[in-house]
């Protein structure tokens, strides 16, 4: 028997070419690239544990984990507010890991529950100077500069479908930079969602980027 | 309308699911021996799953932040005016410790 | 080359005569300029007939500048953009414009169906609810397609719109709501404070009437005021000017519909934008300064083409240099309406002469008449004279009792103002009536956060439509955003330049006058609904259709109120008020749509083999928002049945494997779980032993079936849960329900894993076979290693790791393998590899339905939402040693009655005949009506190892019944056949395959 | 003076002068036969039937504000008979019957219009679940087809067939529904009502019930006085809860708010009713020329008769999916109606635990349709005190028997119906 090979594909494979879309007259307002190495971890609370997971989070991933709706950088990855008294740990994947778990079962051993997403989930990152414009099409939070600042998460809808939104640290040139995880099977319909909504300021598709 | 999630914020309703008035309570589970075919079960039941007070004006009522935070939340609003004054968490979102005779 | 403009006046007006545009109306090549509307550029090119009434088929011109004009409609574009009802006068010039008069044939000059005016003696104010009744059968036939044809207004294209559409949110601590001077002083007081401040204007350019009418504020013109607060309010990066955006409605909790026309102004949008978007715009506080329409008054003609508002007469003098006539006669009941005449006269027309019901006149109207040399008559006008082309003369009659003709080819009409209340009474809230201006203003109760000033406030002066805009302005921006000062107000010039009115509302006269023009309600249509007892606001609307054109009552609600108020002897308050419900201006329904059209409805969810099967041939069909691969077609299968046969054969036969990853899959984890499962199963899982996975059936507490699937324990507190693809969502909405309200002391989480899991099945005789070189060799596969239910995670080869469950859905030894879902394509890939030396094959959602029907597994159909455990037979799974949801209820005596109808299987008498979905259950030998229709198929499917159609049924007293001939009746499609009711497992029914 | 052609001419010559009140405007009188609570279309029909069918002429009807000021003039206008389960399928075709020959019964003109209500099909399984229904109604004498793609196609070639995302398959058509105009149907029963001595009284609202020593109802507390009545019979709709609460009763019904919404008159584009399957959508052309739609529920208790954008949008997502001729045709007017949601979406027709209270209620969006028939069998029940044939499985003690009445198959979730 042939030895077989195990091939990861995106749910963007199909659809995702990096490169110019849209309007071409000027720079692109909005430059897109999927995310593909991650791990993405869901770590749920048991009945009064929180401040005990709180506790392991920190010891584990090196930084405080968030109480509300933020996304907070640390060395080993992005601790993201997914609900109360739970949090998303988006790490970036070794190599062909395929056990995220593994790593985090003992530290949470008894206080919470994990969940692997990490092939739940496509994860987007959307920035250039038109980004807010082009979000405000499909999203009905307000991520002006000063109300959804560097650090900010929501977990929301977009086009009926949940997703999380984060900002994350601006770009060289001043403009906002944001994340955004939502549902694997959906990543296809979004992406084109997303496609149009971009489409009269310019896009630049970029090539899949690591964590 | 607007909802004032208490973990996420005010969020469009598009994002929530509508239960409906969180007044009526579930009769509790029973231990079988004692439960089965006990009078007024049914009559409790039947007040619990079908009869409303339908209110006209303040109600507090469940909702559900599906397309958020995935918490059932208690809204009180004003099926007149569809004003909300308040919005809590259930008793049982996130991870707090709630003794079987606390809950709301 | 550009085209004489004979109405065009040689100075003035925002128009850029350097920028001819041509366009065409009804054909005929004309020429305007840019910064005209279509209506300016008709007015400009002498155009004065421009369209027909709605019922009499009226010629009628152009009566207002702005959004509720009622006459001036025409199709706008053609081909697939025509747009039928489209307004002249907020349509922005174009290059190359096309407009057609509509509701008329075969020419707008000449419309036979004008011979309604001939029965308009008949035609009155709900004729039709006393004729057409008789006999029964021609209402269909013969009046209502008359009827029909003759309505309509405009032809829709009847195409697909080419256009695109998207929506967008806003979000900000003030919302301004047109940006006349109210809206231009309330956005710089809100927007010097800091607080985020939205200005949104209908028209293409900001300032309303500021636009149009002569004043000095701060002691400059009105025109440089508006440039120099525009140029302040762009300065300030917290104010957002939007224009060519209408705010139609006003929602809760802020939230505000407005529609911006983003390319209308233009022949064709721009690749990649859309031509309009629907904004959300969330405010904390919103400004209303939406100004005020100008009242006609009701007299004999008062609709010829040429008689026109006041306001919109020196409109179209002022803003776009554009004469509607040559010799103006103006009717007016109040000071407003001379700010026409002034135009008029600076402008250079002749003025016939000003009919004011007012006895008394100020000194500068006095100067004026003086002046330029015309009559001031103190009376009303009696009739209009002329034809279809326009006005020739009016006929006064005077106060002294005298009449006088007078030759005018155009007359401007002035009843007063009514304030836009619009936006205000979205929320149900009625206007109050305000007897000095004699006008309904916003009442108490407007919508929460919203505070409405100016004009729209009743304030027509300028200088308190600049106060009371700023003050509102800066109280909006003190309740929400704003943290600095909010400056002065600016000044106008003459402070007291207030409204003195008489009001008049209707004048008895020769003729029909007109109460709402497009819909051809007369004064006298009022009066005779009021003597048919339609005097209250709402009969009056729907008994004569006043209000309900496409002007939405903005120039007839008010007045026709009055004259019910006259006719029936009371007030106008005593008569009632009218509350406007949105869109404040109609909405296009594609922009309401947005981006959601074609393929782009719904979003489709992907399956993680989706594209390997499409490479593959396969069709998809909708499940949900799923898309899923229905089979999967060799070279030279022409037909769904073949494969779909072929694909049965050979997992019954060999293995095939199916992408199952659509079922619902949740993790339900903690310490709590198994107590969570055994309240929401009806069977026990707090027993299931790790490393095993067993079926469940779930109630509603209504003790009706709500969901079925398997549930596997994967840890000792860590349970796995599937849910049918179709409950997914619902299932968790439910769990969570159950997690977080009903049972918040149970120590459980919830997480839904749909869509981590790359999910098949492998199903046949020789799936273990496949398996075995696939899976790590040492794990032991066999039936005492691996048995019926058991799970387990398992090393696959090449580095690979799954879930396996060793569980059935078809009846053959089968196991479901689960790997993270990006490597689901290389699974399919794989397991093609693995099991090529036993023939596997792939098979799609028929072959799997297929095969759950053969087994008598109940799915959909039979899960209807109104089944209980028993009718499906899997009564016997409830537990009698825990309570669970839905065990109380399920007891009722209609749900336990024994004549229930039951899942059964049926197959029909004749093999070689085709069963039906749908078709209904009837003992044989009975006459056919309700009390014999026993039930009916609730699923099919041909049978490849039956060699026989088959399917399940609920059918009453059915499991009593195994072995009797019924007729299966299916009178739509002509079919009655007879049927055998049997066991619903056809194959295998002792299970003995599926065990291995 | 009655109504036709030649009576409009006569007028005509007098200048209309002479035309009456459609229907009196009385004093109420201080006691009725019967009184019944609603002065929408099944409080006029039922007020018509108890003096046309069942010879009762002491009878008023209370309304608290203008006739058909509630649901009766808030609704599309559809009528249909395509129900699929036992109690329901029966009714609504005797109501339909109704329907059909209404115009000649009352010597009014309410449009009744049969030009067919399709409800189209996008999957085998709902094609089923249209084959089952269609044959329910075949079964049960009601005209019933199920078509094919090119049949809808041929009779309704502007819909999109070429980029659907949810493609047509087909569709069930009844050609005997349709649409009426349905302020005529109120002001049709008031007319004919008023003419057998019924007394319609507009602006009084009741505000409560008066009993005897044994507890049955003896009559009303009104804005306008107290009404004594031998019976009282409720026809309220959205307000259902709120009277039977003042008679002490809570019922298995929530008041949710549907909108509508009707877009600027355009020459005839659609022969009948279409229905979209796969979205919230359904949408028929009146006479006027507008095409009038409706969707889903806003889906939260409501008695504030207007809704809110995310359902506005969602209705002209499915129209545009359907229908993409229409985008540039305008919306005109949205409003809210507020329906009386029952727990297993269909109507309740029942005596009460009080006595001489009588109930018709819980008509979720059906109630237009039904309005001829709610009124014969309403009035029958407050007639003779025995359930109409066709309206006996209406019983408001359904929920606690199990027998419930559940088309869609939601449970007792009433937003889902």
């Amino acid at each position: 028997m042939a030895e077989f090979v195990w091939h990861a594909v995106s749910p963007l494979q199909h659809s995702f070419t990096p490169g110019r879309m849209g309007e071409t007259a000027d720079a692109a307002g909005v430059r897109m690239a999927e995310i593909r190495n991650f791990n993405l971890v869901q770590i749920f609370a048991r009945r009064g544990q929180w401040s005990a997971v709180a506790k392991a989070a920190k010891a584990h991933f090196g930084v405080e984990a968030p109480t509300r709706p933020q996304a907070v950088s640390g060395k080993a990855g992005v601790l993201l507010w997914s609900g109360p008294d739970q949090l998303s740990a988006l790490t970036a994947r070794r190599g062909d890991e395929i056990r995220p778990l593994d790593a985090l079962r003992d530290r949470f051993a008894g206080i919470a529950s994990l969940s692997d997403q990490s092939d739940g989930r496509c994860l987007l990152r959307i920035s250039g100077a038109r980004a807010r414009d082009m979000l405000a099409k499909v999203s009905s939070v307000d991520l002006d500069a000063a109300v959804f600042p560097v650090g900010a998460a929501a977990a929301t809808a977009i086009d009926h479908t949940a997703a999380n939104l984060w900002r994350e640290a601006d770009a060289a040139d001043g403009s906002p930079v944001f994340k955004l995880l939502v549902f694997s099977s959906f990543a296809d319909s979004l992406w084109d969602t997303l496609v149009d909504a971009a489409a009269e300021y310019g896009i630049e598709v970029e090539s899949p980027a690591g964590l | 309308m607007r909802i004032a999630c208490p973990f996420c914020g005010e969020r469009e309703n598009g994002e929530f699911t509508y239960l409906g008035d969180a007044k009526p309570q579930r009769p509790a589970m029973v231990a079988l021996d004692a439960g089965v075919g006990a009078s007024g079960e049914q009559e409790a039941f039947y007040d619990y799953v079908y009869l409303r007070d339908n209110v006209a004006g303040e109600m507090s009522e469940y909702w559900y932040h599906g397309g958020g935070c995935r918490s059932w939340l208690v809204v009180q609003r004003n099926t007149m005016t569809h004003e909300i004054s308040s919005v809590k968490a259930a008793a049982g979102t996130g991870a707090a410790a709630v003794k079987a005779s606390a809950r709301s | 080359m550009t085209v004489y403009q004979p109405n065009r006046l040689d100075k003035g007006g925002l128009i850029d005569r350097s920028t001819p545009l041509d366009f065409t109306f009804d054909g005929k090549h004309l020429t305007g300029f840019a910064g005209d509307t279509l209506a300016s550029a008709l007015v400009a090119n002498g155009v004065t007939l421009v369209g027909r009434s709605f019922k009499y088929h009226r010629p009628r011109g152009i009566l207002t500048a702005g959004s509720e004009e009622p006459n001036a409609l025409v199709e706008l574009r053609s081909g697939n953009r025509r747009e039928a009802n489209t307004k002249a006068t907020t349509t922005e010039l174009y290059y190359g414009l096309e407009a057609q008069s509509q509701n008329r044939w075969p020419s707008l000059a000449f419309d036979v169906m004008s011979v309604n005016q001939l029965f308009s003696p008949i035609f009155v104010a709900g004729f039709y609810y006393k004729t057409f009744m008789w006999p029964a059968k021609f209402w269909e036939k013969l009046y209502e397609p008359a009827i029909r044809r003759a309505a309509g207004l405009g032809r829709p294209s009847g195409l697909a719109d080419p256009d695109h559409y998207e929506k967008a949110w806003a979000h900000c601590d003030v919302l301004v709501v047109g940006s006349g001077a109210s809206g231009l002083a309330a956005a710089l007081a809100a927007g010097r404070t800091g607080a985020r401040t939205i200005l949104a204007e209908e028209d293409s350019r900001a300032g309303g009437r500021l636009l149009s009418d002569q004043g000095e504020i701060d002691g400059v013109s009105a025109r440089d005021w508006v440039e120099g607060a525009l140029a302040e309010l762009a300065s300030l990066p917290n104010v957002r000017l939007m224009t060519r955006t209408a705010v139609f409605g006003v929602y809760d909790g802020g939230t505000y519909g407005a529609l911006e026309r983003v390319n209308d102004h233009v022949p064709v949008p721009p690749r990649h934008q859309v031509r309009q978007r629907l904004w959300r715009i969330v405010a904390k506080r919103c400004v209303v300064a939406a100004g005020a329409v100008e009242r006609p008054i009701v007299f004999s003609g008062n609709d010829r083409p040429g008689v026109m508002m006041a306001s919109a007469v020196r409109t179209y003098i002022d803003r776009f240099a554009a004469r509607p006539g040559r010799n103006l006669a103006v009717f007016a009941n109040n000071d407003d309406a001379w700010k026409t005449v002034e135009a008029a006269h600076r402008a250079g027309i002749g003025i016939a002469a000003v009919v004011d019901v007012r006895k008394e006149l100020t000194q500068a109207q006095r100067t004026l008449a003086q002046a330029a040399g015309f009559p001031v008559l103190n009376g009303v006008i009696h009739d209009v004279h002329g034809g279809a082309k326009g006005v020739s003369g009016i006929e006064v009659q005077l106060a002294s009792g005298k009449r006088e003709t007078i030759a005018a080819d155009c007359l401007a009409m002035s009843g007063g103002w009514n304030p836009a209340v619009g936006l205000s009474s979205h929320h149900r809230g009625r206007p109050k009536w305000r007897e000095d201006i004699a006008a309904f203003v916003p009442g108490d109760d407007i919508p929460a956060g919203m505070v409405v000033a100016g004009a729209a406030n009743g304030a027509f002066s300028l200088d308190a439509c600049l106060r009371e805009g700023h003050e509102a302005g800066a109280a909006a921006a003190a309740g929400s955003g704003g943290r600095k000062a909010a400056g002065n107000a600016a000044v106008a010039a003459n402070p007291d330049d207030a409204l003195s009115i008489a009001p008049v509302w209707h004048v008895e006269g020769k003729h029909k006058a007109f109460v709402d023009f497009q819909h051809d309600v007369t004064a006298s249509d009022v009066a005779l609904a009021q003597r048919e007892g339609f005097e209250s606001v709402e009969h009056l609307k729907r008994y004569t259709t006043l209000g309900m054109a496409t002007d939405q009552g903005k120039n007839s609600n008010v007045t026709g109120l009055a004259i019910m108020a006259e006719v029936s002897g009371r007030s106008i308050p005593q008569t009632g008020t009218t509350i406007y419900r949105p869109p404040q201006v109609p909405v296009a329904i594609g922009a309401l749509a947005g981006h959601n059209r074609d393929e782009k409805f719904h979003a489709a969810r992907q399956a993680p083999s989706n594209h390997w099967a499409a490479e593959r041939g396969a069709p998809f069909v909708d499940t949900g928002l799923w898309k899923r691969a229905q089979w999967y077609p060799l070279p030279g299968e022409n037909d769904w049945l073949t494969s779909v046969n072929r694909e049965v054969v050979t997992v019954r036969n060999g293995v095939g494997f199916c992408d199952v990853s659509t079922l619902g899959k949740i993790d339900v984890m903690g310490p709590d779980a198994g107590t969570f499962l055994d309240r929401v199963y009806i069977n026990l899982f707090s027993t299931l032993a790790v490393g095993k996975a067993r079926y469940g059936l779930m109630l509603r507490d209504d003790g009706i079936v709500m969901d079925d699937g398997t549930t596997s324990r994967l840890a000792e507190d860590h349970y796995f849960m599937t849910t049918t693809t179709a409950k997914a969502g619902p299932v968790m909405q439910y769990l969570e329900y159950c997690r977080q309200v009903l049972w918040p002391e149970l120590d459980v989480q919830l997480t839904s894993c749909t869509d981590q899991w790359a999910t098949f099945s492998v199903a046949g005789p020789k799936s273990r076979d496949l398996l075995r070189n696939i899976v790590d060799p040492a794990e032991d596969l066999s039936n005492e290693g691996f048995p019926f239910m058991g799970v387990r995670e398992v090393p696959l080869r090449g580095g690979m790791y799954a879930r396996l469950f060793r569980i059935s859905f078809s009846g053959e030894m089968a196991f479901e393998i689960s790997v993270p879902a990006r490597y689901g394509d290389a699974l399919a890939r794989n397991l093609m590899i693995a099991g090529e030396p036993f023939g596997v094959i792939p098979y799609g959602t028929e072959a799997l339905g297929v095969m759950r029907i053969e087994k008598g597994h109940v799915a959909g159909p039979e899960l209807n939402g109104t089944t209980t455990a028993d009718d499906l037979g899997l009564g016997k799974m409830a537990s009698k040693k825990k309570d669970f949801v839905g065990r109380v209820m399920a007891t009722r005596e209609a749900l336990v009655a024994p004549d229930r109808q039951v899942v059964v299987g049926i197959k029909p008498v004749d093999k070689a005949r085709r069963l039906r979905s749908g078709a209904h259950i009837i003992p044989k030998g009975a006459i056919v009506g309700p009390d014999t229709d026993q039930g009916y198929v609730t699923s099919v499917c041909h049978s490849p190892m039956l060699g026989q159609w088959v399917g399940l049924g609920l059918v009453e007293r059915g499991r009593e019944r195994f072995g009797e001939i019924v007729r299966a009746h299916d009178p739509l499609r002509g079919e009655d056949y007879d049927v055998e009711i049997c066991n619903p497992v056809f194959y295998d029914p002792e299970g003995g395959r599926q065990r291995g | 003076m009655k109504y036709s052609i030649f009576s409009l001419a006569r007028a005509a010559l007098s200048g209309h002068r002479n035309w009456s009140r459609t229907w009196r405007d009385p004093q109420p009188k201080s006691h009725y036969d019967v009184v019944i609570i609603g002065g929408g279309g099944h409080g006029l029909a039922t007020a018509y039937f108890l003096a046309h069918t069942y010879g009762i002429r002491n009878v008023a009807v209370l309304e608290k504000g203008w006739i058909g000021s509630g649901n009766a003039g808030r609704n599309t206008t559809i009528i249909r008979s395509n129900y699929m389960l036992p109690g329901n399928t029966g009714f609504y075709e005797l109501s339909m019957k109704l329907w059909e020959r209404m115009e000649q019964d009352l010597n009014y003109n309410t449009m009744v219009s049969q030009r067919g209500i399709v409800n189209l099909y996008h999957s085998d399984a709902q094609r089923d679940a249209f084959a089952r229904r269609g044959n329910v109604m075949r079964i049960n004498g009601i005209d019933a087809e199920l078509l094919d793609q090119a049949q809808i196609r041929r009779m309704m070639p502007f819909l999109n067939f070429e980029n659907a995302r949810f493609p047509i398959q087909g569709g069930l058509w009844q050609p005997r529904g349709g649409t009426a105009r349905h302020d005529a149907v109120v002001w049709g029963y008031a007319h004919a009502a008023d003419k057998y001595g019924v007394d319609i009284i507009q602006n009084c609202e009741v505000t409560g019930f008066t009993h005897d020593q044994n507890g049955k109802i003896t009559g009303v507390e009104t804005s306008r006085g107290k009404i004594g009545a031998g019976k009282v019979g409720m026809a309220v709709a959205g307000s259902s809860s709120r009277v039977a609460a003042m008679a002490g009763l809570r019922l298995p019904i929530e008041s949710h708010v549907l909108q509508a919404f009707v877009s600027e008159a355009i020459k005839p584009l659609l022969p009948g009713v279409v229905t979209f399957g796969a979205g919230h959508f359904y949408v028929s052309q009146s006479d006027k020329g507008g095409l009038v739609f409706g969707g889903d529920l806003d889906g939260y208790n409501s008695y504030a008769q207007r809704g809110n954008m995310p359902v506005m949008e969602d209705v002209c997502e499915g129209g545009m999916a359907l229908m993409p001729m229409i985008g540039r045709v305008r919306l005109l007017r949205q409003w809210g109606g507020i329906m009386d949601m029952s727990m297993d979406g269909t109507p309740i027709i029942d005596r009460t635990p009080v006595d001489g209270l009588y109930l018709n209620a819980g008509w979720c969006y059906g109630g237009f349709k039904a309005t001829p028939g709610s009124g014969l069998v309403f009035a029958q029940l407050l007639a003779t005190d025995t359930p109409h044939e066709e309206a006996k499985r209406f019983r408001l003690d359904r929920f606690q028997r199990g027998a419930m009445i559940d088309e869609k198959g939601q449970g007792a979730q009433p937003n889902l119906h």
